[in-house]
């Protein structure tokens, strides 16, 4: 026993060094991604890695980027603060590699940032949510392409729900019980009061929930007849179909996850809204087709339309590294990305533009898809409208 | 329902204020019994293993997972014969039980206990490992899959039920009192009892000790799925499943974790106060309660409600 | 010391003998020895090795402690990463709300688990095995619930920022000194545990963990041993969560999930209960063996392309591993290695006679 | 032939003790064999060994062989014995606490046999214990020791055994209480032609109903021999049945014994 894992372990070790050697020995573009490959938000996050990795292989298919190859070191998570550390430490000082990728929990942002200061590389965020570190004034080292946005986010659903009220709105909140999700909802109920909007119920939900009809109970005895959840979409979603069992007929909106399209195609309600940065795969946009083609021909797990996120990542990559040239260092991607404007061709609803002080980008811009009964088809709610960053 | 409160009440604020009472309060005692019924579902395995072999499951929450994602296996196979996936998948998720214990829980038996429940962790960490690999994480759900739906039911007063909740709660008074019956009069319950009180009596009385656990683990993993396949069906099916299934566990030690009758109280207990806790305190609370309800147990009475004293030297 | 007598007989000639930690030469020339290695690791270390050397000695110091509850007094707890939580907060709240130094948030961290330690033993003066576990286990919920309110309350959404300590002017940031640091701390934990053990309070635990009644009706106050045994541990571990706070640079209620508890004991069993060694050995194991399975994976030909499927793997690899770790040596690694002693011991009898079993 | 045949067994507890150091035993069909012993001399594993080890009892047949009507049987598992008719009453722990006496009495009935044989065996069993008839409903932890021991008894028969192996059948109970048993011993034995081997610490007891006894200590046997060689041995009465043989013996002697015990083992 014991000698066979000696044995083992040995072999591995061996193996995890040549490994390395092999990173590297060749010239290339070295970029670590660190993600919730596995565990609790893997759901979330294993798609955009997925969609990143994709968009790269297709490039080095086409013959890299200013003649070189881009090397993509992903590791994964598990959405633990500890392991994400340790995957940053891996990359940024053994890989050295010149960007780190994180697609993770919010959880783990602390210590990869630490380490990423520490070795002085910029940090990309995506498909993850976007730090307040990256609105201006930014910090040097972290950028965020994710479509979702504290703050803005709820400020044009609300604006969205004032529009669309017939009468005085009696709003309820869902919010699942991690920090992140909490502060959003709060910030929500704060605007919605100076709107002149009541909040009539605010729900916590925490995220192991056997039921969720007791949350919505307290939801509709409280009356409301618009609820905006902006949180993990199994809370949002599973809080909706709980509310239409009990009967509850009206109107809830929720932020549009990578699942989104996907879910409103199978719920087929009219009166669940989502409110979203990434236009759906049903426009059928060039761009939608070449994704569609490309997840068809890698045999990729996740449907076509989850990988928009990853793939506004990889559009953001190669216009960096274009910029940043040959030979490369951290320094140069860091310029280079603080000067980046990527056309997005229709995935969003404008340009991502950065600069040295909006890591974010320069306007965000938000649409609305709810399903249509006549049409039997999702439709747009509300075509694309800008929020300027600042 | 409530638009029509909100309307008498401009009518007359007495009436509707009964009339919200009522439909409110019996709102609150539909969620507490669906709530408790699914405990209870998840718990009776718990207890049925822990009763014969002092081995605290761990990885009941996986198992149970996993037993629903067979039915979405086998319902996505079986497309169009709903009634077929749905009995072959309970068949599989028995073998499962059997599976886990022939291949690896009997080797454990007569272990050091705490060696034995970490081997039901591992075993836990593995089935998680394998369904992500097999169906991915992004969640699922097997009701189109069988090509169900879910209506909700209007309860008397003005609540109502989803069919699957509703179905939970029937599949759990079955469960119930067949595992009673089974115990009580069955020669193989009397049989089972036997070994859980002092196995190696019952070798020596001629019983197949491996039999008798194979039998409980099968048990267990057959009412944890079912668990986990109306859970599944009833609001969709990822991950998160495994948390459910493990805070199953307080309410099977509230009552006492070597009585079946015992499960069904705790569930109830922890169940009401959950949703209790979420309506009249804060949700926030819903995942603490348990635990906390718990806690009162083990200092006011720690061999919980039902269970036998001895217990607490045993382990 | 729970090493049996030397087969060749019994050689020592006055107690200090049987006070002294390392026996005999040989014992004194293998420590010498690993002591040189643990000194030259950092210069042949990565940096990656590094961390992982210091995840090592950090999880050495955990499950010391825990071993001493377990494995010596005979306590299950299930409450070992909420004690590490506490630890940490207490480092993180004191830093942010009164920017303490290291100086004062450490000996803090070990009060509070001191205190702890009383709150988590109070149910073992009625409960116990399991039962015990479960009541600690509910108490490490309550613990991270606080914890995270705090976060939420305080708008630290993504964590609670940690500066690097500074002793005077320099700042402890370089791999290398945090391994020595940790090495250290360690290295100490070790010895305390040592020297408890061989004082009255270790031959109690002993005592209370092989038969708690017979224990009493020798006189030993079992109420106040197992609460000392749980302030104990909790201090040592709560000290650990600090230095995990500082290492890591922040803290966070997700770093002290419930997975992390489990890694806990399946160190203090893989390594064998009852053995400083095996908590050790254990907490090396638990710590190295995903990222050897990682590595292994990831240096497959092409590993890169399937990604996600081999994170999957790698996932459930770990859960093969430590089934089939208790599968074949329930008694953990030490217990590999006193059968290898046994073996030779008795050689070339197979077996000891049962007149000489109870040593 | 005989039933139960062991030869140079020895048993070995947690991979590294010896009980057991080569011990043979034979024991002809409807016989009553008892062995006799000190506490630790290994009888209780001999017997163990013989019904059979669990694995919770980390205890195995290292060398030698248990043979029953011919079969090798060493290191098989407690029901697969049960089932060929080697029933064990145990020492402690005889009863199931939790079940009531009649639970007790069906629980053990293998999966086999049909309800009117197990009617036809309870009433077998109520006719040699009518005191269990009224207990039937009673905890079977709530039983006083005699009752117990009936019980075990009682349960041992319902598996319709061979050879039953009794562990201390006398221990903790009244002589009067005893006796009675012996008595319901003999009668069953007559009755179902059973063939017993009983461990006994008290050598009169065991003298009184064995045909034949063996004298184990220190996991080897010293003595054996019929009832009447036994009960008339110097040694045994001096150290077992505790009586004077005249003259007190000098402390040379009773090395002597020791030594000689040591060449018999």
């Amino acid at each position: 026993m014991s000698q066979r894992m000696l044995a083992g372990a040995g072999a591995a070790v061996l193996a995890i060094t040549a490994h390395i050697a092999a990173a590297h020995a060749q010239d290339a573009y070295v970029i670590g991604v660190t993600g919730a490959l596995t565990g609790p938000s893997s759901g979330t996050n294993g798609p955009p890695v997925e969609a990143l990795r994709l968009y790269v292989d297709r490039l080095n298919a086409a013959g890299g980027i200013n003649g070189k190859k881009i090397q993509l070191n992903i590791l994964d998570d598990q959405a633990e603060p500890s392991k994400a550390a340790t995957n940053a430490k891996r990359l940024l000082t053994q890989d050295n590699v010149s960007l780190l990728i994180l697609s993770s929990l919010s959880s783990t942002y602390a210590p990869v940032v630490a380490e990423s200061k520490r070795a002085n590389v910029p940090l990309m965020f995506m498909g993850a949510v976007c730090p307040k570190e990256v609105y201006p004034p930014a910090q040097a080292l972290q950028f965020c392409t994710t479509a979702y946005a504290g703050g803005y986010d709820s400020r044009a659903t609300l604006d969205f729900i004032k529009g669309a009220a017939a009468g005085p709105v009696k709003l309820g909140l869902v919010a699942m019980a991690i920090p992140l999700s909490r502060g959003e909802i709060d910030y929500a109920e704060e605007r919605a009061k100076t709107m002149g909007m009541s909040t009539v119920d605010k729900e916590v939900i925490p995220p192991p929930t056997a039921d969720y009809t007791p949350f919505a109970t307290k939801l509709k005895d409280a009356d409301a007849n618009w609820v905006f959840s902006w949180a993990p979409w199994v809370t949002q979603v599973k809080t909706f179909e709980a509310l239409r069992r009990l009967a509850w007929q009206d109107n809830y909106i929720g932020w549009s996850h990578i699942e989104a399209e996907g879910e409103l195609a199978r719920l087929k309600d009219p009166k669940l809204y989502v409110i979203g940065a990434n236009s759906f795969f049903q426009d059928r946009l060039p761009v939608h087709m070449e994704i569609a083609d490309a997840v068809k021909k890698a045999s990729v797990r996740y449907p076509a339309e989850q990988m928009t996120e990853g793939w506004i990542g990889g559009l953001v990559l190669e216009a960096a590294l274009k910029k940043a040239g040959w030979p490369v260092d951290a320094g140069k991607v860091r310029t280079a990305l603080e000067g980046v404007s990527v056309d997005t061709k229709g995935l969003r609803g404008g340009p991502l533009e950065w600069s040295k002080e909006n890591h974010f980008r320069a306007r965000q811009y938000y649409r609305f898809y709810r399903w249509d009964e006549a049409k039997a088809a999702i439709v747009q709610a509300k075509d694309w409208t800008a929020y300027e960053v600042r | 329902m409530s638009e029509l409160g909100g309307q008498d009440a401009d009518a007359s604020p007495l009436t509707s204020d009964l009339w919200h009472l009522s439909s409110e309060s019996v709102q609150l005692v539909v969620n507490i019994i669906v709530l408790a019924a699914i405990y209870a579902l998840l718990a009776c395995g718990y207890v049925l293993i822990y009763r014969v072999s002092r081995v605290m499951n761990m990885a009941h929450g996986e198992l149970s997972m996993l037993g629903a994602y067979l039915l979405f296996a086998t319902a996505t196979l079986l497309a169009h014969h709903p009634i077929a996936a749905l009995i072959v998948a309970v068949l599989m998720s028995i073998a499962v039980g059997v599976l886990v214990y022939v291949v690896l829980m009997r080797r454990m038996t007569g272990e050091m206990v705490l060696a034995a429940i970490l081997t039901t962790i591992a075993i836990g960490i593995l089935l998680r490992g394998v369904i992500v690999l097999v169906w991915s994480a992004s969640e699922q759900h097997p009701l189109q899959a069988l090509g169900f739906t879910n209506p909700s039911l209007p309860v008397f007063g003005g609540a109502r039920i989803s069919t699957c909740a509703a179905l939970i709660v029937v599949m759990t008074a079955l469960v119930y009192g067949s595992l009673f019956a089974f115990l009580r009069f069955g020669r193989w319950g009397v049989r089972m009892r036997a070994a859980g009180q002092n196995p190696l009596l019952a070798a020596q009385r001629g019983i197949n000790l491996h039999a008798i656990y194979a039998l409980a683990w099968s048990l267990s993993t057959l009412t944890g799925s079912i668990a986990g396949m109306l859970i599944a069906l009833d609001s969709g099916l990822d991950q998160s499943m495994v948390v459910i299934g493990l805070k199953a566990f307080a309410p099977a030690l509230v009552g006492g974790l070597d009585s079946l009758l015992g499960a069904l109280c705790g569930a109830l207990i922890v169940g009401s106060s959950e949703v209790l806790a979420i309506h009249y305190v804060d949700p926030l609370l819903s995942d603490v309660v348990p635990f906390v309800v718990l806690i009162a147990m083990l200092t006011v009475r720690p061999w919980g409600l039902f269970g036998t004293r001895e217990e607490l030297d045993r382990v | 010391m729970s090493s049996p007598p030397r087969a060749s007989g019994y050689f020592r000639t006055d107690y200090a003998d049987d006070y002294a930690l390392l026996a005999t030469r040989g014992a004194r020339i293998w420590v010498a020895l690993l002591v040189l290695a643990l000194l030259a690791f950092p210069l042949i270390a990565s940096p990656f090795q590094l961390d992982i050397a210091c995840q090592v000695f950090l999880a050495g110091v955990g499950s010391l402690s825990l071993m001493l509850l377990t494995g010596y007094a005979g306590q299950i707890s299930l409450g070992h990463a909420g004690l590490i939580a506490a630890g940490a907060f207490t480092v993180g709240i004191l830093f942010r709300e009164t920017n303490a130094s290291f100086w004062i948030t450490l000996p803090m961290a070990a009060l509070v688990g001191a205190l702890l330690g009383v709150i988590f033993g109070l149910p073992s003066l009625r409960l116990r095995g399991l039962y015990l576990a479960v009541s600690t286990l509910a108490l490490h919920f309550v613990v991270i619930y606080i914890g995270g309110e705090y976060e939420t309350r305080r708008g630290f959404s993504t964590g609670i920022m940690i500066d690097p300590p500074r002793v005077g002017s320099l700042e402890i940031t370089d791999g290398r000194a945090w391994y020595f640091i940790l090495l250290v701390a360690a290295a100490s934990t070790l010895l305390i545990c040592l020297n408890l053990l061989r004082t009255r309070s270790g031959r109690a635990w002993r005592a209370i963990r092989a038969h708690e009644t017979v224990a009493e009706t020798l006189g030993i106050g079992i109420a106040a041993y197992k609460l000392l045994a749980f302030v104990i541990s909790s201090s040592i571990t709560a000290v650990a969560g600090a230095l995990f706070a500082y290492y890591r640079g922040f803290v966070s209620v997700e770093a002290f999930s419930l997975f992390l508890t489990i890694q806990y004991v399946a160190m203090v069993i893989v390594g064998g209960m009852g053995s400083l060694l095996g908590a050790l050995l254990g907490a090396a194991f638990v710590t190295i063996f995903p990222y050897v399975i990682e590595g292994a994976l990831l240096a497959l030909p092409g590993a890169q392309g399937f990604a996600s499927l081999l994170f999957a793997v790698n996932y459930a690899a770990f859960g093969v591993v430590m089934i089939f770790f208790l599968l074949l040596e329930p008694l953990g690694l030490v217990g590999m290695w006193h059968r290898i002693q046994n073996y030779f011991r008795l050689w070339p009898y197979k077996h000891r006679p049962a007149a000489g079993a109870h040593q | 032939m005989t039933l139960l045949e062991v030869q140079k067994l020895e048993v070995v507890y947690h991979r590294s003790i010896s009980a057991v150091q080569g011990i043979s035993l034979a024991i002809q069909p409807a016989q009553i064999v008892a062995l006799l012993g000190t506490n630790g001399a290994g009888k209780t594993t001999t017997l163990r060994a013989i019904s059979g080890f669990l694995g919770l009892d980390d205890a195995r047949v290292s060398e030698g062989a248990i043979l029953f009507k011919g079969e090798h049987i060493e290191n098989e598992l407690p029901h697969r014995n049960t089932a060929r008719g080697i029933v064990l009453v145990p020492e402690r722990d005889k009863v199931f606490p939790n079940l009531t006496v009649s639970e007790n009495l069906i629980a053990p009935v293998p999966h086999g046999v049909g309800a009117g044989e197990q009617r036809r065996r309870e009433t077998l069993v109520y006719r040699f214990f009518p005191q269990l008839r009224d207990l039937r409903h009673r905890i079977g932890g709530l039983l006083s020791g005699g009752e117990r021991q009936m019980l075990a008894l009682a349960g041992a028969i319902m598996c319709a055994p061979e050879l039953l192996l009794v562990d201390e059948l006398s221990l903790g109970l009244a002589p009067v209480v005893v006796s009675a048993l012996l008595q319901r011993l003999r009668e069953i034995r007559r009755e179902l032609g059973l063939t017993i081997l009983m461990v006994e610490q008290s050598a009169p007891v065991a003298l009184e109903i064995a045909d034949y006894a063996y004298v184990m200590e220190n996991g080897r046997i010293v003595l054996d021999g019929t009832a009447e060689r036994l009960r008339s041995h110097p040694d045994i009465q001096e150290f077992y049945l505790g009586r004077e043989s005249g003259e007190r013996r000098s402390y040379r002697e009773v090395k002597q014994y020791r030594r000689r015990r040591r060449w018999y083992g």
